[in-house]
C-alpha cells in the first residue's frame, strides 16, 4: 500500500487506465501445443521480407533457418517446429492483404529438440559480431513494433550511445507478457543486457518498470550480476509510459527532439522481452521460433501467458483457451494501441504481444459523436502536449496542412489518450491517423 | 484602382485644367450655398439659444451675449466663440440673470447644459440639458424628471466673505435626502447622470459666479448700451 | 469458440473509453446548481421560483424548437441548455417580468448559441448574452431588486413578475439596493455577516456565496471544472482590492466585501468556467481569470455601474481565442513554439 | 469596391436594380457607418437616406457630364472633391432646414463623404454612362439605400421607443427596448435583416433547384 | 476650451465610446479585415498610425481655416489632406522600411475611405481639443479601433471552424459578434468620468 503513496518518476500529462492485468499477471508462462499446420509469414518485421531457403516438401528441424534476411533491414526466419514444408504461398495477414508465408506441418514423432547453431561468445565477439548475431537470430522488437533490433544498435557516425534503456513498462491494459518474462527470465534479461551493452558501447543500462510490477523490480534487482552496470527503476503507473519518449523523459529527464530518435539524446531503447530473447538465444546460436503471448479479456476462458510457436494460427490458439462463442471483438496487442481483428485466420507472429477478446457485453454500441465542448481533457491527456481539440476541429474542416504546420500533427504517435478521455466521443486519434497519412502523401508529392 | 503603367508620360495640362476647373466649380457652389444658408442658420441658432436662455431665466424677455475679454471684463458681442455668457433682461431692461453654458463627462458621453444664474438672489434659477447621450429611459431622466429639474429653480451659490469662492460647493445627494439649499436631490437609478449634472454645475459655478459678481456692472450697463 | 463464419466488429484503436460524456458533465453542473436554486427560492420565494422555471423552460424550448425548425435532431439531450437556462435564471433579479425572462432566454440561446452553430461553437457564454441583452434593453427592470426574506414571499408573487407582455413593470413592494449599489451610490456598507450568509438583495442566485463555492468544489473534485479559473479570478479581485483598500480605505471597499458582494462568486465559479468560451491550457485559464478579476475590480471601483462581472466575463470570452493562440504548451521535443 | 460592369440594360432596369437586386445595404453591404449610426429613429434614417441620395444624384450627374473632361489619372481626386462639395452643401442645407435634425445626425452628415457607396457609383457607373442613366442609377441606389435605412430605423424606433416617425404606436404602458437604440441594437437589427434576406434567398434557391429537378 | 483630462480622453475614445462599437465608425474595414487575426493586427497598427498623423494635420488645418475665416472648407480640406497624407505616408514607408510597407500592404490606401479617420478629425475639432488633447484622442481612438478589430478577428477565426447555419455565415455573423462586443463594451460606461 505504501508503494502507492510513493511518487515514481514519470512524464507530464497522460491518462490513468484501468490496467486489467490481475487476471493474468500471476499466471506463469505455459508452453503451447503445436497446431496441425503452422504458417510462418516471410514478413513479420518492418523492412524487407525474408527470402525462403527451403523448398516445398523439404523436411526442416525446429530452429533451423528457413528464410534468409534480404539486406540489412531484414531478419531471417527460423522453423518453429520439426516437420515438412507443405507449401510456400500466400496467407492472410493482420493488415488484411495476403502475404507470402511458409506452411509447415509438424512431424508427429519428433522430439522437437531445438537445433543448436554457432554460439555467440560474448568475450570473443566484437560489437559488429554481436549485431550480426542478433540479426541472425531473427530478433525484432517484441513489444509490438517488430522493428529489427540490430538496426537500431548501429549508431550513425558521430552519434554516441550512452545509455541502454530496457523497456519493461508494459502500460497497455491486459498485457502481462513482459511482466512474466521479467519474473521468470531474470538471468536471460541480464545476459541480454550484457550483449547489448557490448554491441552499443553504452556505459550503463537502466531497466524501467511500471510501479504496478514491483515484484519484477525486486526479482531483477536481486539477480543483477556484480559486474553489470545496470539499475532497475520503477516508474509511475500511467499511460503511455511505455512509449520510448515518455520512458526516456521519466528516467533521464531528457526530451527526444521532435521527429528525432532516442539516439539524438544518447539513448537506445530495447524492449525487455527482446532483451531476454537475446540473452536466451545468442549463447546457443539459435533463432526465434516461439514467443510469449498474453491471451486475456472477458471473452477468454483460460486467460494466461503462453509460449506459442511462431506461425500458430490464431483460431487454433483461441480454441485452446476456450474463447466464448459470444466474442465480438479481438484486439491484437492491447486495447489502446492494438488492432481490432476482422478475421481469426491469421498466424501469430514475432510482433504479437497478446490478444484481448471482448464479448458483446463490453462493446455495446459506442455512443454517438457530439460537438467538442473544449473541456480540455484531451489537452491534459496528450503526453506530447498537443492540442487534440483544435486538431480535431481542423481535421473536421479538412485543414490537414494547418494541422501539420501550426499544430505539430506529425509529432502525434497515436497513443489514443485523447480519444480515450474525450467526453464528446470524438474519434480524435483515428482522424489524426488519416490526417497524417494525407499530409505524408502531400509532402511526398 | 490599379493602373497599367503608361508607356509615355501622360499630358499634364489636362490634369491641371480639370482639377482646377472642378475646384473652381466646387468653390463657387459651396460659397453660394454657404452664403445663402448663413443667415437662416444663424437665425435658427439664435432662436434655439433664445428659447434655451428664456427657459433657464424664466423672467427674461431679451438676451444679450457677452464674451469674457482678457479674463477680466465682459463685453457684448454679436458673434463669437470661446467663453460666452448670455445676460437676460426683463421688459424694463433690468438684468434678471445670466445664462451660462457648461459641459462635462456624463455616464455615456459629454453632457452640455445651460443654467441661469440670478445675481440678485445669488441662486441658480434654471437648468436645461442641451445635448446628452445618457441611456434612454434611465440616464435621460436628467432631462425629463420633473422632481429633478425642480432642484434648479433655486440652488444656492452664495459667495463667502472673500468674494472669490462659493460658500458651499454644489453637491448631489441621494434621492429624498436633500436638506440644504445647495444640494441637488439625485435620481435613483440614474445616480451617475444626476451626479454628473451636479459636478458640471459645481465646477462651472465656482468659476463663473465670482467673476460675474465682480463685473456685474459690465453686464448691467453693457446690456443697455448694446440694446438694439 | 465462435462459429467459423462469425464476423467480428472492427474499429480503430483506442478501443477503451473513459466513460466521461458531455451529458454526464452537464448533469453534474445542474446538480451543483440545485442547492443554490433552492436557497434562492428560500430567500425570494415564489418570485425566484417563477424566474428560474421561466428561464430554464425558455432556454430549453428555444433550443428544441430551433433544432426542429432546421430539421436537426434536438440537442436538448446533452443537458447543456439546461445548464445555460438555470445559470441564466440565477443571474436575473427575482421578480423580473416573466415576459422579459423569456425574451432574454430566447436571445441567449437563439443568438448566443444556435446562430453560432450550437454547443461547442458559442464563443460567448449564452446565459450572459441573454442577460447582457436584457440589461441593455430594460435597464430599469434589471436593476430593481426585492429585499430578501419578505414575509409573504411564499404566498404572493410580486406585481412585477406577471406584468403583461411588452408592458412596463410596476413595483409595489419596497425594493432594496444590492450591496454593491448601496456602496456605489449611497456609500452604505453591508454587514459582512449578511454577505456571507447571502441575506442581501441581488440576483436570484448570486447571494449564496457559500453554496456557490460548495457547488464549485464538487465539480472541481469530479474534474468537471477547471479550478484555475475561479481561483485566479477570486485571487486577483482579492489582491487588487486589498491594495486599493490599503491605499484609501475611505474610497475603496475591503477585499472581503468585494469577494462576497454581487455576482462575483456565481460568475467566477459557474459562468467564467463555461468550457466552450474559456481557454484550454492551465496557464491560459489562469491568465483568463486574472483578466476577469482585473476587469471586475476596474468596473466596480471606477465604472459607472456597481457591478461588472457579466461584462468582464463577456470581454474575457472575446479574449480567450487570443489567449489560446498566445499560450500554447511547448510541444514535447520542440525547443519553443514556432510562431504560427 | 466597384462592381463589375453590367451589359447594357434598359433605363428601368438601371433604376430598379438598386432597390433590390443590388441593394447597397442588404446585398452589397456598403456604407455601413451611417446605416448603423443614424438608424435609431425613422426620421433620422429618412433624412440620412435623402441626404445621401441627393449627394449621390448630384455627384453622379456632375461626374457623368464631366466624364470626357477628367483625365483618368486624377479621376479619384476629382470625384472626392465633387462629393465633398455636395456633402458640404447638404450639411448647410440641413442646418438651415432644421437645427434639431442637424444635431441628431451630427458628424454623420459630413461622413457621407467617405461613404464608399457614393464613390463606388461615381467610379463604377457614372464615369462610364450618360447623364440620364447616371441619374437613374443614383436615384435607384439612393432610394434602395433609403429604404434599407428605413427598414432598420423603423424596427429600431418601434421597439426602442414604441413609436414610428415620432408617433407613439402603443399604449402608455409599453416597455421600450432601450437596447435597440443603442449601438448593440443597431448591429443586431442589421444582422437580423441580413439573416432574413439570406434565409429567403436560400429558400428561393432551394425551391428553384427543386423545380429544375422535378420532371414536368 | 475643453477641460477634459488626458486620461479621461484616452479611456473614453478607446473603451467607453469606442469608435467602432459605439460610434459605428470604420465599420467597413472592421467587417472586411477582421476575418484573419494577422491582417487585423496589421490593419489596427496602420489605422493607429494614420490616425495620429491625420489628427496632427487636422489640428493644423483647423487653425489655418479659423485664421482665414473659411469654415466651409473644413470638410473638403480634411478629406483632401487625409487622402494625401495617406499617400505621403505610403511613399515614406515604402522608401524607409520596405518590410513595414509589405506588412501594411493594401491596408494603407484602404484607410482613405475609413470614416474613422475623418470622424476623428471632425470630432476633435468639434470638441475643441488643444494639441495635446488631440494627440491623446487620436491615440485612444486608434487603440480602441485596433482592440475591437483584434477581438473580432479572434472570435471570427474561432468561428471559422464552427458549423453555423448557412444564412448566418459572412457579414451576418460578423455583425452579431460586433453587437455582442458592443454590449460587452457597455461595461466600460462611466470609466472616463
Amino acid at each position: 500500500m505504501l508503494s502507492l503513496l510513493r511518487r515514481y518518476p514519470s512524464f507530464t500529462h497522460g491518462v490513468h487506465l484501468p490496467d486489467a492485468k490481475d487476471d493474468t499477471c500471476q499466471e506463469a508462462i505455459r508452453q503451447f501445443p503445436f497446431a496441425p499446420v503452422l504458417v510462418v509469414p516471410l514478413s513479420q518485421h518492418a523492412g524487407k521480407p525474408s527470402v525462403p531457403t527451403v523448398r516445398e516438401g523439404e523436411e526442416v528441424s525446429r530452429g533451423q533457418c528457413i528464410a534468409a534476411a534480404d539486406g540489412f533491414v531484414s531478419v531471417p526466419q527460423h522453423a518453429p517446429v520439426t516437420g515438412t514444408v507443405r507449401r510456400i504461398g500466400l496467407a492472410p495477414s493482420i493488415a488484411g492483404a495476403m502475404t507470402p508465408a511458409i506452411y509447415l506441418e509438424p512431424y508427429p514423432g519428433s522430439s522437437q529438440e531445438v537445433a543448436e547453431g554457432e554460439p555467440c561468445n560474448i568475450d570473443q565477439s566484437t560489437p559488429d559480431d554481436i549485431v550480426a548475431a542478433i540479426q541472425a537470430a531473427g530478433i525484432v522488437g517484441l513489444g509490438g513494433a517488430a522493428f529489427p533490433t540490430h538496426v537500431k544498435l548501429r549508431p550513425p557516425d558521430g552519434k554516441v550511445m550512452e545509455v541502454l534503456m530496457i523497456n519493461g513498462v508494459e502500460c497497455e491494459p491486459y498485457l502481462t507478457t513482459d511482466h512474466r518474462v521479467m519474473l521468470e527470465q531474470t538471468d536471460d534479461v541480464h545476459t541480454g543486457i550484457r550483449y547489448l551493452l557490448k554491441a552499443t558501447g553504452a556505459t550503463r543500462a537502466i531497466i524501467g518498470i511500471e510501479a504496478n510490477k514491483l515484484d519484477a523490480v525486486d526479482a531483477l534487482r536481486a539477480a543483477i550480476p556484480a559486474d553489470l552496470p545496470v539499475s532497475v527503476e520503477p516508474v509511475a503507473v500511467k499511460y503511455p509510459q511505455g512509449a520510448e519518449k515518455m520512458l526516456i523523459t521519466a528516467l533521464l529527464d531528457r526530451e527526444v527532439p521532435s521527429s528525432g530518435l532516442p539516439l539524438d539524446v544518447g539513448v537506445v531503447v530495447v524492449n525487455v522481452a527482446t532483451t531476454a530473447e537475446i540473452g536466451r538465444l545468442l549463447p546457443h546460436g539459435r533463432g526465434i521460433q516461439e514467443r510469449v503471448v498474453t491471451i486475456s479479456g472477458p471473452a477468454v476462458g483460460r486467460k494466461g501467458n503462453y509460449r506459442i510457436p511462431i506461425g500458430t494460427p490464431l483460431r487454433f490458439a483461441l480454441e485452446q483457451v476456450d474463447l466464448s462463442p459470444d466474442v465480438s471483438r479481438v484486439f491484437l496487442g492491447g486495447p489502446m494501441m492494438g488492432q481490432a481483428l476482422s478475421s481469426l485466420d491469421i498466424p501469430i507472429t514475432k510482433g504479437t504481444s497478446g490478444f484481448v477478446a471482448f464479448t458483446s457485453a463490453e462493446t455495446r454500441a459506442s455512443p454517438s459523436e457530439q460537438p467538442c465542448i473544449r473541456c480540455a481533457y484531451c489537452v491534459d491527456a496528450c503526453p506530447i502536449h498537443l492540442n487534440p481539440s483544435q486538431l480535431g476541429l481542423l481535421a473536421m474542416n479538412a485543414e490537414y496542412d494547418r494541422m501539420a504546420d501550426e499544430f505539430n500533427l506529425m509529432d502525434c504517435f497515436e497513443c489514443g489518450s485523447c480519444a480515450y478521455v474525450c467526453p464528446s466521443h470524438i474519434p480524435l486519434v483515428q482522424r489524426f491517423r488519416v490526417a497524417k497519412a494525407i499530409v505524408r502523401k502531400r509532402r511526398a508529392a | 484602382m490599379t493602373e497599367t503603367t503608361q508607356p509615355a508620360r501622360p499630358p499634364v495640362w489636362p490634369m491641371y485644367r480639370s482639377l482646377v476647373g472642378i475646384g473652381v466649380l466646387c468653390a463657387v457652389l459651396i460659397v453660394l450655398v454657404f452664403d445663402g444658408t448663413r443667415p437662416i442658420i444663424a437665425r435658427n441658432r439664435a432662436e434655439a439659444l433664445e428659447r434655451a436662455v428664456f427657459t433657464v431665466l424664466p423672467d427674461a424677455t431679451r438676451r444679450v451675449t457677452f464674451a469674457l475679454v482678457d479674463e477680466r471684463r465682459f463685453e457684448p458681442v454679436t458673434n463669437g466663440s470661446g467663453s460666452l455668457l448670455h445676460a437676460g433682461f426683463d421688459a424694463d431692461d433690468r438684468l434678471v440673470g445670466v445664462a451660462v453654458e457648461a459641459g462635462g463627462m456624463g455616464y455615456a458621453d459629454t453632457i452640455s447644459l445651460l443654467y441661469g444664474y440670478s445675481p440678485a438672489a445669488e441662486t441658480i434659477v434654471g437648468m436645461q440639458v442641451l445635448t446628452s447621450k445618457e441611456t434612454p429611459g434611465l440616464g435621460d431622466k436628467i432631462q425629463t424628471d420633473e422632481d429633478f429639474l425642480a432642484n434648479f429653480a433655486a440652488l444656492d451659490v452664495k459667495l463667502d466673505e472673500t468674494g472669490t469662492t462659493l460658500r458651499h460647493r454644489i453637491e448631489t445627494v441621494k434621492q429624498g435626502t436633500k436638506s440644504e439649499p445647495w444640494q441637488i436631490d439625485g435620481i435613483t437609478g440614474a445616480t451617475i447622470s444626476s451626479e454628473a449634472i451636479g459636478d458640471i454645475l459645481a465646477a462651472s459655478s465656482a468659476y463663473w459666479v465670482p467673476l460675474i459678481r465682480r463685473r456685474l456692472e459690465d453686464l448691467e450697463t453693457g446690456g443697455i448700451d448694446a440694446a438694439p | 469458440m465462435p462459429e467459423p463464419g462469425k464476423t467480428l466488429d472492427i474499429d480503430t484503436s483506442p478501443h477503451l473509453k473513459s466513460g466521461a460524456s458531455v451529458d454526464i458533465i452537464m448533469r453534474n453542473v445542474v446538480v451543483a446548481l440545485l442547492p443554490i436554486s433552492v436557497f434562492a427560492i428560500y430567500l425570494f420565494g415564489l418570485a425566484a421560483l417563477v424566474t428560474l422555471i421561466a428561464a430554464t423552460l425558455s432556454c430549453v424550448l428555444t433550443e428544441h424548437l430551433l433544432c426542429r425548425a432546421n430539421d436537426k435532431p434536438s440537442t436538448v439531450g446533452d443537458w447543456s441548455v439546461v445548464v445555460t437556462g438555470v445559470i441564466y435564471g440565477l443571474t436575473l433579479p427575482p421578480g423580473l417580468p416573466v415576459w422579459m425572462v423569456i425574451v432574454g432566454g430566447v436571445t441567449g440561446v437563439g443568438l448566443g448559441k444556435f446562430l453560432f452553430g450550437g454547443l461547442g461553437y458559442n464563443a460567448f457564454n449564452p446565459a450572459l448574452i441573454g442577460r447582457a441583452f436584457l440589461q441593455a434593453a430594460f435597464p430599469v427592470a434589471m436593476t430593481s431588486w426585492y429585499a430578501p426574506l419578505a414575509a409573504d414571499r411564499f404566498v404572493t408573487l410580486p406585481s412585477s413578475t406577471l406584468t403583461l407582455p411588452f408592458a412596463t413593470p410596476v413595483y409595489d413592494v419596497l425594493t432594496g439596493p444590492t450591496p454593491l449599489a448601496a456602496l456605489k451610490f449611497d456609500g452604505d456598507v453591508t454587514a459582512t455577516g449578511d454577505l456571507l450568509l447571502g441575506l442581501t438583495s441581488g440576483s436570484t442566485g448570486e447571494t449564496g456565496a457559500v453554496l456557490i463555492l460548495a457547488g464549485g468544489l464538487y465539480l472541481i473534485a469530479r474534474n468537471m471544472m477547471n479550478w484555475r479559473i475561479p481561483a485566479a479570478i477570486l485571487l486577483t479581485v482579492f489582491v487588487l482590492s486589498w491594495i486599493f483598500h490599503r491605499i484609501d480605505p475611505g474610497s475603496y471597499p475591503d477585499p472581503v466585501f468585494m469577494l462576497f458582494a454581487g455576482g462575483l462568486m456565481l460568475g467566477a465559479v459557474f459562468m467564467a468556467t463555461d468550457m466552450v468560451a474559456s481557454p484550454m491550457t492551465g496557464l491560459g485559464c489562469a491568465l483568463y481569470g486574472l483578466l476577469i478579476g482585473a476587469l471586475v475590480v476596474v468596473i466596480r471601483l471606477w465604472g459607472g455601474m456597481p457591478e461588472g462581472v457579466m461584462y468582464a466575463i463577456l470581454l474575457a470570452n472575446a479574449f480567450s481565442p487570443h489567449i489560446d493562440n498566445l499560450i500554447r504548451p511547448r510541444v514535447y521535443g520542440t525547443q519553443r513554439r514556432e510562431s504560427p | 469596391m466597384p462592381l463589375p460592369d453590367l451589359p447594357p440594360t434598359t433605363p428601368t432596369d438601371e433604376f430598379v436594380k438598386g432597390l433590390w437586386r443590388e441593394n447597397p445595404v442588404f446585398v452589397q453591404v456598403l456604407g455601413m457607418c451611417p446605416v448603423l449610426a443614424v438608424s435609431n429613429s425613422a426620421v433620422n434614417a429618412l433624412a440620412m437616406g435623402l441626404a445621401t441620395t441627393f449627394v449621390m444624384l448630384m455627384s453622379n450627374l456632375l461626374v457623368s457630364s464631366l466624364r470626357n473632361f477628367i483625365p483618368k489619372q486624377v479621376r479619384i481626386a476629382s470625384y472626392i472633391l465633387i462629393i465633398a462639395t455636395f456633402v458640404t452643401i447638404v450639411d448647410y442645407v440641413i442646418a438651415a432646414i432644421s437645427l434639431e435634425l442637424y444635431n441628431a445626425l451630427g458628424a454623420f452628415i459630413s461622413l457621407i463623404v467617405v461613404n464608399c457607396l457614393i464613390l463606388g457609383r461615381a467610379e463604377a457607373f457614372a464615369s462610364k454612362h450618360g447623364i440620364g442613366m447616371a441619374a437613374l442609377d443614383a436615384l435607384g441606389m439612393g432610394i434602395g439605400f433609403t429604404v434599407a435605412l428605413l427598414c432598420l430605423g423603423g424596427v429600431r424606433e418601434i421597439l426602442g421607443s414604441g413609436s414610428l416617425f415620432g408617433v407613439a404606436l402603443f399604449p402608455e404602458a409599453f416597455q421600450p427596448w432601450v437596447v435597440m437604440i443603442l449601438p448593440g441594437g443597431g448591429f443586431f437589427t442589421l444582422a437580423g435583416w441580413l439573416l432574413l434576406i439570406n434565409y429567403l434567398k436560400e429558400r428561393r434557391e432551394a425551391a428553384s433547384v427543386m423545380l429544375q429537378e422535378t420532371p414536368e | 476650451m475643453n477641460g477634459e483630462s488626458l486620461w479621461s480622453i484616452f479611456v473614453n475614445a478607446a473603451l467607453v465610446n469606442n469608435f467602432v462599437l459605439a460610434y459605428f465608425l470604420g465599420i467597413c474595414p472592421f467587417l472586411g479585415v477582421s476575418a484573419k487575426l494577422e491582417t487585423a493586427v496589421r490593419m489596427g497598427g496602420a489605422v493607429m498610425f494614420v490616425m495620429l498623423v491625420s489628427s496632427v494635420c487636422a489640428y493644423g488645418i483647423n487653425l489655418v481655416l479659423l485664421a482665414i475665416g473659411a469654415p466651409f472648407l473644413k470638410l473638403i480640406s480634411f478629406i483632401v489632406v487625409i487622402a494625401s497624407t495617406v499617400q505621403l505616408v505610403e511613399m515614406f514607408i515604402k522608401k524607409t522600411s520596405p518590410t513595414l510597407f509589405r506588412a501594411l500592404g493594401i491596408f494603407l490606401p484602404l484607410i482613405t475611405t475609413n470614416c474613422a479617420i475623418l470622424g476623428l478629425a471632425l470630432f476633435q475639432t468639434n470638441k475643441g481639443y488643444d494639441f495635446g488633447q488631440a494627440i491623446v484622442y487620436a491615440l485612444g481612438a486608434g487603440a480602441g479601433f485596433a482592440l475591437a478589430l483584434i477581438l473580432m478577428a479572434g472570435v471570427r477565426e474561432k468561428l471559422e471552424l464552427a458549423s453555423m447555419p448557412n444564412a448566418v455565415q459572412g457579414t451576418a455573423v460578423a455583425l452579431l459578434v460586433a453587437g455582442i462586443l458592443s454590449l460587452a463594451f457597455m461595461g466600460f460606461a462611466g470609466l472616463g468620468a
